[in-house]
């Protein structure tokens, strides 16, 4: 796969855009204007995954960086106010990105965009394990004080 | 409970500052000299000004703008009036010829508080100068 | 063939914030409270039901019952009253609330969860409201009203950030206890408030531990510290005539993380010889009264005092927790003073008179460490905790209901070699809550409680990837309890830890044996092992 | 539609305004009776509002600290933001009312190079204290028609405003400031979803109809000229209550004017009381010394509390059989276990 930074950058920039606006209108200008990872944490972490992921899967697909990235994205929406489907579907919403910036995606990619998003399911599905694993633990240890 | 008298000190301090210009009045006594307009001393020489005397009170700086840039500038100095008239376009001999400073130009000025303009920044007043000259020349 | 299997939904526009509308999700609101709870302490409208019911079976009469309540404190709070009024939705608050930054939920900013309150006030309370209604930016109260009120004010935690921010000072915090004491009018509230309130009352702490109970945990964990230090320890509890009363947090004594603080304690007592007491009748210090209404913190927070007096002790010494403290520094004097029966606290080893708590007698474990350690009358060996690399995650309710902010960190200082602050803007008092705070802090609510963690989470993870930080220190229950599960998800490898925990590794007690393991059963480092030897040596 | 109606509510008193300066009979209406009416209502909404306030209590002692607490005599302790006396408390509201102390927090403020550098997040705190600042000078710098004579801090203001003295008249700072500055915070609330999610009519209304006296008054001053001097014999007039309207008066004069009216009679039922609510605000206006001195709430609820004897008695055999002493021993037991100490 060749293309240039350049371009990876647009389309990240296009890919975030995107990604956004599945947030309420309202959040938007937070999310999408505060560039202080402190004060508009889930902003920051969109974007950081997002330009790392748009960087990768256009150029060397380095296996550990996809993942950290895709952990990080994953982890918050997994825990936001999603369906499922809708809480992944940023992962699909690059093939239309990828189509308006560079036109029809060579079959490279595509195989990579599936690729990430099965990863993304996996890691979706763990967190959501994460979670119910973690309520189990905390209900657990809550019985225990009681039976004391 | 204690803080009541704070809030109502507050209180009677802000209203005390709404209702100033009543108390200003009455403190200045005779309060209907004070709410009329100064009594302005009009030239005895003259009836009609370079303009009707509304736009005079309302626009008599642009007016002298204007002609300060005229002269200066251009070095024009011929003012034809509304009425035909014409008069030259400057302060110390035109205006100051019929008005006097102290007793129309400043009285109005500090009715309307309207701080001094910066024409005397350049200009004297003849009248004063004239009487310092008569008083240092014997 | 459908173009796509699942409709693309795009996020609705949110249009005018009046309408009320709430989606109850299982994973994200905590449940009601079960009848039994509301019949022990005597509140209206015991019922079986849930929020996810379309049936909340509220008293016919429910609206009057609401509108006489919001009228009465309206009648009996300036804050509430004054917050009501004076709101000009600048938007200075919008992103400050961690629920806001985490969920992206627009009624989660600060302003918008406190307009859902205006809004009803307007309408009922005010002229323009009640002549020009919703142009006034009034709404009728209606029983969607009450169950977005239910589903937002148990969606705050009460750790006033925003009100740091707000050019007015205006706290939701008030906002919320008003709303949830007006929830409380018609039998709407949550069982992990409730339930242990309960217990508090009737039994005295919030698990409802029994006095032969709480007097066995107290055991186990002298027999701990004396496993550990060789040394013999005695719990004393209900002692009349010791001269301080020492209160905690209940889960101290039964929760992990917290128990390795309570052990750090002890130790710290029994090195510095205090005369003190712990109660089981005033067996807990947190008070979740604070979480439901002012009367029932009132009737909770009662206990310490007429224990403090029954025991006739001189003053009182309080444990590591937030909540606690917000309501021990700022409600307890002027709800169940005047303890003129307490002397002004002095410190016994140091002399130190605790100026700031003349009145109410009361004084906070840092600050009594804090002087125990600035005058030198404590050895140390931070080596001993090297093994951590530390963060201190400020309690929202010490850092700004009481300005506790260097206390702690004067300690830490003294006990670890180890220690990195998180970003400024995230401490202090710009503290961001845990998430789990004011009652939310339940497994049910697990979901809720992530989002709002994320942002302290992503402070944690900064330093973790800066400096490799890997103990989280904090002087509050709540944090303690539920910090670890947040950062278990969303920053691995960060452990919790009270301040005293780490004071208790440090602290070289006299006539130790050698210490080998930390309060948690690990191994010192080797290096460290090896100079608390030799510092042994030299002490004997 | 918050915004469009209260721009049509602002228009609709212009449009009144100059209606009123056509007919003769309006005119006396709007020059004698409407600025009492109004000024009544300001006044006696403004005690009556703050009364309120005054008069419910403040039960408990809820300051929000933002800073270290006075403890141990060793610790620097943040006298403002932290007050520990009346004095301390003073400096904070001080810092609060004329500085915006709590707004400035919001920004990201930092030193580099010696330079204070603000991030974009100051435009609301600086657009706001310009705001607020300009607008006390313009209402003092009006007072030059309402009292004669002059004082002389008024005539010093005026200099000052117009200092460089562009333009004849000398061009005020003051209202390029504040017409700027409301555009900003106008702008803000139109730009930003989350504030345009929760402006009401009133925030909009407040900003249109100070920018639309604003905007009259600048008009007046700069472009279509009054006869000043008809205009302070009429404001004399008002103050001395000997009202009376000259026909000099412009239309755009008594529009300006009515505006004003509205503004003032609009004040005490609207947000705009955050004026004097700021100086109550109890997590503002209070010192954080709860634990050194004793708070009264005057209403302390009285309460059923869970006393110790009804507690020891429910739980008194497994007390007694965990050897927890005792406040009332049993006769029959063995009274020595609970006086171990």
């Amino acid at each position: 796969m060749s293309v240039s930074g350049a371009i990876a950058e647009i389309v990240a920039e296009r890919w975030i855009e995107r990604t956004l606006a599945s947030y309420p209108a309202e959040a938007h200008a937070l999310l999408c204007g505060e560039t202080d990872p402190f004060r508009n944490p889930a902003g920051h972490a969109i974007k950081q995954s997002l330009t790392t992921l748009a960087h990768e899967l256009l150029g060397e697909m380095e296996e550990s960086a996809i993942a950290t990235a895709l952990d990080a994205l994953v982890r918050l929406r997994a825990v936001q106010d999603f369906r499922p489907s809708d809480a992944l579907r940023f992962i699909f919403d690059l093939r239309d990105v990828v189509v308006e910036v560079i036109g029809a995606p060579p079959q490279a990619l595509e195989i990579r965009i599936d690729e990430m998003a099965l990863m993304a399911f996996d890691q979706y599905m763990a967190c959501r394990d994460q979670i119910a694993g973690l309520r189990e633990k905390e209900l657990r240890l809550r019985m225990q004080c009681a039976a004391k | 409970m204690r803080d009541r008298v704070w809030i109502f000190a507050g209180l009677a301090f802000f209203v005390a500052a709404l209702t100033c210009p009543a108390w200003y009045a009455v403190a200045n006594g005779k309060a209907s000299n004070k709410s009329k307009p100064p009594n302005l001393e009009l030239p005895a020489n003259q009836k009609e000004c370079v303009a009707p005397a509304g736009t005079m009170r309302a626009a008599h700086m642009q007016m002298l703008i204007q002609w300060r840039e005229d002269v200066v500038r251009h070095g024009d100095r011929r003012f034809v009036a509304f009425n035909g008239k014409v008069y030259e376009k400057s302060l110390t001999r035109t205006c100051l010829g019929c008005h006097n400073k102290e007793q129309f130009c400043d009285r109005c000025h500090a009715y309307s508080g309207v701080s001094d303009p910066y024409c005397w920044n350049c200009h004297n007043d003849p009248q004063t100068v004239a009487g310092s000259r008569t008083r240092s020349t014997p | 063939m459908p173009e796509t299997l699942v409709q693309i939904e795009l996020k609705p526009p949110h249009g005018d914030w009046r309408d009320s509308h709430v989606e109850f999700r299982k994973g994200s609101i905590c449940y009601s409270a079960a009848p039994k709870n509301l019949t022990a302490l005597g509140l209206p409208n015991p019922r079986a039901w849930q929020p996810l019911d379309k049936d909340w079976k509220l008293p016919p009469d429910w609206k009057r019952i609401i509108l006489d309540g919001m009228k009465e404190r309206l009648d009996k709070y300036r804050s509430f009253r004054l917050f009501m009024d004076i709101c000009v939705r600048c938007g200075a608050c919008a992103d400050k609330c961690h629920f806001y930054l985490g969920s992206s939920d627009p009624k989660n900013m600060p302003v918008a969860r406190a307009e859902l309150m205006r809004s009803i006030y307007r309408r009922y309370f005010t002229l323009t409201g009640r002549i020009f209604g919703k142009l006034a930016g009034g709404r009728e109260l209606t029983e969607d009203v009450i169950k977005e009120w239910f589903y937002y004010f148990y969606q705050c935690t009460e750790c006033r950030r925003c009100s740091v921010f707000c050019p007015y000072g205006i706290d939701t915090a008030e906002i919320t206890m008003m709303g949830r004491e007006l929830l409380n009018l018609i039998g709407c509230n949550t069982n992990w408030v409730l339930e242990p309130a309960a217990n508090c009352f009737r039994v005295g702490n919030h698990l409802g531990i029994q006095p032969h109970g709480f007097k066995d945990s107290l055991d186990f964990a002298a027999d701990e510290a004396a496993e550990i230090t060789g040394l013999d320890f005695h719990v004393p509890i209900n002692r009349k005539g010791a001269e301080v009363l020492f209160v905690m947090p209940s889960a101290d004594y039964f929760g992990t993380p917290h128990y390795y603080t309570l052990l750090g304690y002890l130790m710290l007592f029994r090195e510095i010889g205090l005369d003190y007491t712990v109660s089981a009748y005033a067996s807990e210090g947190g008070n979740f009264g604070l979480f439901s209404s002012h009367e029932m913190m009132k009737r909770l927070n009662a206990k310490i005092y007429e224990e403090a007096k029954r025991l006739g002790v001189k003053w009182i010494l309080g444990g590591e927790c937030g909540h606690m403290w917000r309501v021990l520094h700022q409600y307890m004097d002027t709800m169940n003073g005047p303890a003129d029966f307490l002397g002004v606290p002095v410190s016994p080893l140091t002399g130190t008179v605790f100026e700031n708590a003349r009145s109410t007698k009361m004084v906070h474990i840092c600050e009594f460490t804090a002087d125990l350690i600035h005058h030198g009358k404590l050895k140390l060996d931070p080596r001993r905790n090297d093994r951590w690399i530390a963060t201190y995650h400020d309690s929202c309710n010490p850092a700004r209901a009481m300005g506790l902010l260097e206390e702690p960190r004067s300690i830490l200082r003294a006990v670890c070699r180890n220690f990195h602050e998180m970003p400024e803007n995230t401490i202090r008092e710009q503290t961001f809550c845990c998430g789990s705070g004011a009652g939310l802090g339940t497994d049910e609510n697990l979901e809720m409680r992530l989002r709002g963690g994320f942002p302290r989470a992503n402070a944690v993870k900064y330093v973790k990837q800066k400096h490799g930080v890997n103990l989280l220190t904090c002087i509050c229950a709540i944090d303690k309890a539920t910090l670890p599960t947040l950062l278990e998800y969303w920053v691995p490898g960060v452990e919790v830890a009270g301040v005293h925990e780490l004071v208790g590794n440090a602290l070289v007690m006299t006539g130790e044996k050698e210490r080998v393991a930390d309060l948690r059963g690990e191994p010192f480092p080797a290096e460290a092992y090896a100079a608390t030897t030799a510092n042994e040596a030299g002490h004997a | 539609m918050n915004a469009l109606y209260s721009l049509l509510a602002v228009l609709a008193l212009v449009l009144a305004g100059f209606a009123c300066g056509q007919g003769a009979p309006a005119r006396m209406v709007l020059a004698t009776f409407v600025p009492y009416a109004a000024f009544a209502a300001l006044l006696i909404g403004f005690c009556w509002r703050v009364a309120r306030w005054a008069f419910v209590p403040v039960p408990f002692h809820i300051p929000v600290t933002c800073g270290q607490q006075k403890s141990l005599v060793w610790i620097r302790f943040a006298k403002i933001d932290n007050p520990s006396t009346r004095w301390g408390v003073v400096s904070r509201m001080a810092a609060e009312i004329l500085l915006f102390r709590s707004l400035f927090r919001n920004n990201r403020a930092r030193l580099s190079g010696g330079r204070l550098i603000l991030g974009e997040s100051a435009s609301l705190w600086l657009c706001s204290l310009a705001f607020h600042w300009t607008l006390l000078l313009i209402m003092l710098r009006h007072l030059r028609l309402f009292l004669e004579p002059v004082p002389a801090f008024v005539n010093a203001l005026e200099r000052l405003d117009g200092y460089f003295q562009i333009g004849v008249p000398p061009l005020y700072f003051s209202d390029v400031i504040l017409v700027s500055a409301m555009t900003f915070l106008l702008f803000r609330r139109f730009r930003d979803p989350a504030l345009r999610y929760l402006s009401l009519f009133s925030d909009y209304f407040a900003l249109f109809l100070l920018l639309a006296i604003a905007v009259t008054g600048i008009l007046m001053r700069y472009f279509t000229r009054v006869d000043i001097l008809s205009v302070k014999q009429f404001a004399l007039g008002l103050a001395a209550f000997r009202p009376g309207a000259s026909q000099a008066l412009s239309a755009l004069f008594l529009c300006h004017l009515l505006l004003v009216c509205a503004l003032a009679a609009y004040l005490p039922f609207s947000k705009l009381m955050h004026m004097s609510g700021v100086f109550l605000s109890p997590t503002r206006n209070l010192a954080n010394n709860s634990r050194s001195q004793r708070h009264i709430n005057p209403w302390n609820a009285p309460v059923k509390t869970h006393a110790y004897v009804e507690w020891e008695e429910e739980f008194r055999d497994k007390m007694q059989a965990a050897g927890i002493p005792l406040e009332i021993e049993n006769e029959t037991e063995d009274a020595g276990n609970a006086r171990t100490n």
